[in-house]
């Protein structure tokens, strides 16, 4: 099954694509740049779609099985969204045109704008931030930022729930803030004393992932806001998970006053084998000038026979660009196209079946795993990977095992609260077929566990490759198709 | 719309779960804000939104209707259609970071593959799995040297040839650590020169400098001398470069670069109004353990078989967390993929054919422009690439106003970022333009600065 | 171009083959003929071809920009996204016919999911594989019959209202046969009526009877006296049919049909200007071994697990050869793949649903046309399904030369191919089609007819 | 690896798409017409992608692997087809659109017209037949009509070759001709003295496919046409091997009167799984006004500011339709694509590679299978898949063994007059590398059967699945997703 690498299967003098010849009269390089050509590959057409094809028949994809890797949301992504993207009118557009030109592109961001403010509850969104992490350090910046405006650079302290996403300390020392952890509760809350500790001069905000990594809503969130707002802080608000939350509850509403959203998650845009993603950011209005930009605004609202004319605006307080241009915006087109089919009940029906479908598997696994939260959960659970009777056997194990069933294991080993976890995300369009058959895989492999241990310890036996040598490729780091002779 | 729910299935999993409805699964979200009324259009069938997208998509101009000189950062390269083959193979675009190697080998080899040819391009040691795009990648450059020399140094010396959205990008950037300052890109003064100006600022408070290649005027410039003082001093010398041009001009890793980024958009991504786009990032070896973002590293599987993984990942954030330098996290998998396949594609002739075709076609247009009466080349002696700018006899924004009658779309106009640069116009050709193209827009050039 | 060879690598292929030039591998060719100079154009590279393609496709007008009424035998339906996602998977599309089924089940499970949706849509027992396009499918339902008679049976009764083109192509394939006759589809006399006419013609040399259901003019006929007389004299019988009618409407089989035909092209495939389509081809049971073309079966490999492989293959042509009764090779197989991914798409729910609102929205123009002044249903009294004839005020062809200026292609002229039809107008209307559209129809042909 | 029917992951009451509400006033449906929904199945979106997902990774295919099927030309097929085909100016035209507003459409076809008649030397080319065997009927039609026309009714024989394709005799028969089988004389040419002595006044003509399904060229090729013309005869020929004589030899220049083209073989549009396939025809001078039409014919010349105007006609003598429309126009779509990018140059090259990787594979296979004509080879090669010191080995052992080497096997069993034959057909795609790999299993084969012969017998082993039960297939004729109780 080893593929050779395009480096291995190239042979020198072999042409897979060649360009028409010039036509215009030939100029000399510029003297002292001159190099070699650059030492590519030499393949044929055949080669090249071989063996990326070849390739491709060694992921596990979500076209291809069940993904329930925990808080990544692999849901289903509709094909409708590949064709919108790639329509001329849109792929072929350059970002400096006239805006003139592009009004259909503008048109469709200023909806897109408009609909996630609508569903999320803010008052203002730009869409530029690349990802969500990207969105994250939006978010972050903007904390700052508004501090400092009001004269508070005291405020260095960002509190985040040992429950939140692991980006989120990144992102907070990213921004030049001091980040401290706040314990959860027995039922997977905020610690409401930790936080009224934390709740001083220096305190910045919060960072609150809601519904958190333990898939569970925070039944404090309101109080919980309200203390920070009260000492003076922002929270921040985590949208990795908020397909949960569809038509189900307005961020904007409870009080949060920043919000980033992962496009790729919540409104179906492919994750693409890890990016691109988009992750736009929505702040209250008193955050609104704050925002990234260029943000897409109305110029002129048209009237009966001529429809309105967009432009873009740099907000006025701007914490700055964040990249260049407007956003990933092809993925905004997937993103708008997945909205404007679902509306107001199809979004809600997303987060009431996301939900359906990880308590109907968490009722079915939590009789052979250990469910260290045992209440109603959001979109996702979190189970222990490991049994007392059988210490040989760790959640690591488990997820391998897993892949000779057929499936993508979940999230291991985090959130870091939980021991030998895993953490499970079935999405909303799955099945209840598949989820009974995940759930048989998993109720088989903990009789596999007693029975015949090494089945789990050696897993995977069916998938392309057996487990790797990890230690070794940190140690011997090699990162390229040949290993500088420097390293 | 995409869930498969039937009825009946509703009941049994309710019953399985204990509830009577599926309201009751949202007990603990606050009951005054719980299932608010969107006011949102009703959700449209497939049918319709295909007919939609299309009216919308029919209110833009594009490059294939009209002859487009835009660039200044994003350029309209023929993508050969194996890179879409491959990239619309949902094997690719629906699976995740390869978390677990045993069922992500795809992913894994391919961006094996992408990092070894960004490093035969650049001529440097090591490439990461990609950025967003070049303006992060830049500026993840600066938080890189920031983090090198552990705070310490504070100065980050920017060339005002760099593409100002990038610049823009750095800036914001660095307003998260502490008393960075980001300068050296103020307006020259006349008679100053780029090249003396930042000699000039380099000193032992300088972290990095950053300069582009070509620069953002399209200029081929020898950064012999800022790489050789920056060092002198300690500091670091990033190369934000364009991918094409480097099909055959010496690489930042031949000026002894310490870090090279550029935008790889003009290796087989679509325009598509600006992104998404490909960040490169590549780095001496030195640096290995410093960069952000994903690596992949090749080891082998327990029958000692070739596989590849995810490797240095105690670097990231979610292992570090509050310590790690970066918080990115995914990196962009499928056009690194992309980028992949293009070259694969072109392979070592093709890719310095197009690069080739792009340096003589621009110089034709150049030589044929400024022969018009009333342009001139901005920068007669400069040597350029692919890209060039032109001083015109009225504004440009007029001239292009006047040139969407021809289908054209003039070159980008300097003044929206350079206020110094009225009646300048950045020009970009590309393989994609023959030379009816460019005799096209030269003589409606002629026309409209004539009447 | 997608030759691979290196100048080396020929050198070394040659030294194997212990020859010279690779001229000297065509010494068997007579010389004075061999290498001749072939007057083409000079090959042009991918970006050339890719301009030139788009050019050429500009010079057509398309059914997304204009609203097109154009039916009779190819209709314009919305395909799902999903469709062409699968289509376009090289292990689909660049595989051959399934000869060896260990490394073919993907397309032989697929056509066996096929022949059943074929089966269950047209009420029939058995489909093949399919062929190539409806017109294809019932001159091979002719070709059956006469080989079911052995030969003895010449009479080949076809209904006027069969699509005329299907109709030519039945008399081409029967030139092959001794003495065939096809007739019955003569103009009918003033009065006469098309079944009175058919069933006054069935006798016992009657092979096959013939009928399309709905017709050629888009009319739901009941041919159930057809069906009984047929089967009276022994001869049979065969529909054709339109897939999506079969949505709503009663199928072939529960006629006593016993062969059913027709186009597929609804079933998710583009218009593309008439093909490639696909020949749908279910029977009865008891013809299953004298049906052409190829089929699926289900079978078990060596470990008893369900396997997929051709079978019946004694009846082909190249076991059987000049004993066989058909010559045909290959199926439609990605075509066939489509109509199966769109109908497991649409579903039961689905396909419904598209079938009604084709009717839905066919009646409701018929309504607004026909109360155009100077306008008339050609057939007041028939049920109809998505297609009917209109009697207009002046010729088909001056109408719709003047409907393009509205971006409208108007209806089928039906005197191209019924000389007794003059100023009648062949209407389709399917569900993409919005009452909207309808209304701008019915407005253009009122301004058109009123000047 | 058994992969459920859409009918078994089917679920009463799942919709997996929707179409609008009707806008219309409700419209009674006809009475007496009334049926249930159809008994589709029941699936998502999700589900369908999935399930033909997975479909697809039990297939070989070209773009997944060497696919040396003899006589099937299983080239590459360059992605730039694929675009070509969906742009919507080509998908979205409607065949019985006004040919004013088709001009695109008719350039094209009539650009391929003139292109294939001066690649193949044939006087007229229509491009309606719809694969190559109906390209086949074409032919002998033309051949009958001909005839009839002459009143020459008595030439009711057709001579085919023993090395013929398979098709030429049910196609003879199907065109109510007597079917003469001739002989191979020792070279694999047709046996001279065999023709001779069929060469008299009942002769309708012969159908010759040069080179021969054993690869062969025939070396008399020209006073074989001489004969059978001298004869008042016409001369097929099966067009299906032409990759071989691209820029090499024209078939219309030798005399041959007829011919059909496979444009998935020789020009490169992909197979499809079996189809769709393009069959145009080609003739003489003397035979134009039989072919089958519509044929694209320049109705005005047009001048230096307007290009030409095209449109349809249909011959005087024409055999008639062989189906609706006017051919696969998508079909052409591809090959027009093909031909515009190889010119005259790349069309020699492509002929000129394939053989060449022809005669290197079979020089490197010989060593191993006995090669029954072993002479200079054209695209193709014939051996024997049986060894007398392993009688226990059969040819399909060894096709079956190539599976586990990740190869297709060639095709079997056929010509027949070879025994146990294995016709190779590397094509001019594939590299010198593949040739290499695809010899050293024939070899490793070659040397398994002596030393294990069951890895053969039992092969493949690495396969979706093992060898199936034909027998059964065929006997217990299980023909839809159920039995129907009749059967």
């Amino acid at each position: 099954m080893t593929e050779k690498t395009i480096y291995e299967l190239s042979q020198p003098g072999r042409k897979g694509f060649t360009f028409p010849a010039s036509d215009v009269p030939s100029s000399p390089l510029p003297k002292g740049f001159e190099r070699e050509a650059v030492n590519l590959p030499e393949l044929s057409e055949l080669d090249v779609i071989r063996h990326f094809t070849n390739l491709s028949h060694l992921n596990h994809s979500v076209d291809g099985g069940f993904y329930p890797l925990g808080s990544c949301t692999m849901k289903y992504n509709p094909k409708i969204n590949e064709v919108a993207s790639r329509l001329p009118g849109f792929s072929q557009t350059h970002p400096l045109q006239p805006i003139t030109s592009v009004q259909g592109n503008l048109y469709l961001m200023y909806q897109l704008q408009e609909w996630i403010q609508e569903i999320s509850g803010f008052h203002k969104v730009s869409l530029t931030p690349a990802a969500g992490a990207h969105g994250e350090l939006v978010g972050a910046l903007i904390i700052k930022k508004y501090h400092e405006d009001n004269n508070e650079t005291q405020r260095v302290k960002i509190l985040i729930p040992d429950s939140a996403h692991g980006t989120n300390p990144a992102t907070s020392s990213m921004s030049g803030f001091v980040v401290v952890p706040l314990p959860s509760d027995e039922r997977g809350n905020v610690d409401l004393d930790a936080l009224k500790s934390n709740c001083d001069e220096t305190l910045a905000g919060l960072m609150l992932t809601n519904p958190n990594t333990l898939g569970l809503f925070d039944e404090n969130v309101v109080e919980v806001i309200e203390m920070v707002h009260t000492a003076g802080g922002l929270v921040y608000g985590d949208g990795a998970n908020l397909n949960a939350l569809l038509g189900i509850l307005r961020p904007g509403d409870v009080g949060f006053d920043i919000m980033h959203f992962n496009l790729h998650k919540t409104f179906s845009t492919p994750h693409g084998g890890g990016g691109p993603g988009s992750g736009p950011v929505g702040v209250s209005e008193s955050l609104a000038e704050y925002l990234p930009g260029p943000i897409v605004t109305i110029l002129d609202e048209g009237d009966e026979e001529n429809p309105p004319f967009y432009g873009l605006y740099m907000p006025e307080k701007s914490i700055g660009r964040m990249k260049a241009f407007f956003g990933h915006f092809g993925v905004l087109v997937k993103a708008f196209t997945y909205i404007a089919m679902h509306g107001p009940d199809g979004l809600r029906d997303i987060g009431v079946k996301a939900v359906l479908n990880a308590n109907y598997l968490m009722e079915k696994v939590k009789k052979d795993y250990f469910l260290p939260y045992d209440r109603i959960c959001m979109h996702e659970f979190v189970v222990e990977g490991t049994w007392k009777d059988v210490p040989s056997v760790h959640a690591l194990d488990i997820s391998k095992r897993l892949i000779d069933y057929g499936f993508h294991p979940p999230t291991n080993y985090f959130p870091l609260i939980v021991h030998e976890a895993l953490m499970v995300e079935p999405t909303e369009t799955e099945s209840k077929q598949t989820l009974d058959a995940f759930a048989a895989a998993m109720k088989a492999i903990a009789q596999e566990a007693r029975e015949n241990p090494e089945l789990l310890t050696k897993a995977p036996h069916t998938a392309p490759i057996r487990r790797t040598d990890e230690v070794k490729a940190a140690r011997d780091l090699v990162l390229c198709c040949w290993t500088p002779e420097i390293l | 719309m995409y869930t498969p729910h039937t009825p009946q299935e509703i009941e049994e999993m309710l019953r399985v779960i204990g509830l009577k409805s599926v309201e009751d699964l949202f007990d603990s979200v606050p009951q005054e804000y719980r299932f608010p009324d969107l006011n949102l259009p009703q959700g449209l069938t497939e049918l319709e939104i295909a007919a939609e997208l299309n009216e919308i998509a029919a209110a833009n101009a594009t490059s294939d209707e009209f002859i487009s000189f835009l660039g200044a950062g994003a350029y309209n390269h023929y993508i050969p259609a194996a890179v879409d083959a491959i990239l619309s193979r949902g094997e690719f675009y629906t699976a995740y970071t390869p978390y677990q190697p045993e069922v992500s080998q795809g992913t894994l080899q391919a961006i094996f593959e992408y990092q070894t040819l960004m490093t035969e391009l650049t001529g440097m040691d090591i490439s990461n799995a990609s950025h967003y795009d070049g303006a992060t990648a830049t500026a993840e450059a600066a938080n890189l040297a920031y983090h090198h020399f552990r705070g310490k140094r504070k100065k980050m010396l920017v060339a005002r040839s760099v593409n100002p959205e990038y610049r823009e990008t750095i800036r914001t950037y660095m307003t998260g650590l502490e008393n960075v300052i980001v300068h050296g890109d103020e307006p020259l003064n006349p008679g100053e020169d780029q090249i003396s100006k930042l000699l000039g600022m380099i000193d032992k408070e300088t972290a990095i400098v950053i300069v582009q290649y070509p620069d953002f005027f399209g200029r081929i410039i020898d950064y012999t001398k800022v790489v050789e003082k920056a060092h002198e001093f300690g500091a670091l010398v990033a190369f934000v470069f364009n991918p094409t041009a480097l099909g055959i001009l010496k690489p930042p890793g031949a000026f002894d670069a310490d870090i090279a980024v550029g935008d790889g958009q003009p290796l087989g991504i679509p325009l598509s109004f600006g992104g998404p786009y490909l960040g490169i990032f590549t780095v001496k070896e030195q640096f290995v353990r410093k960069l952000a973002g994903r690596l992949v590293g090749e080891t082998v599987d327990e029958d000692g078989k070739r596989a590849y993984v995810l490797t240095l990942t105690a670097r990231e954030q979610h292992i570090r967390r509050e310590k790690s330098t970066s918080n990115i996290c995914t990196n962009q998998g499928l056009m690194a993929l992309a980028a992949a396949v293009y070259l694969s594609v072109l392979g070592k002739s093709g890719f310095k054919q197009v690069a080739n075709l792009c340096y003589q076609k621009a110089h034709y247009a150049a030589e044929q422009l400024s022969r018009l009466p009333g342009f001139e080349m901005a920068f007669p002696d400069a040597p350029f690439f692919h890209e060039f700018v032109l001083k015109i006899p009225m504004s440009v924004k007029e001239i292009n106003d006047r040139l969407e009658e021809y289908w054209i779309l003039g070159g980008y106009d300097l003044s929206q970022t350079y206020p110094e640069m009225e009646n300048q116009m950045l020009v970009a050709v590309t393989e994609k333009m023959s030379k009816d193209d460019i005799d096209d827009f030269v003589a409606a050039l002629a026309e409209v600065t004539h009447d």
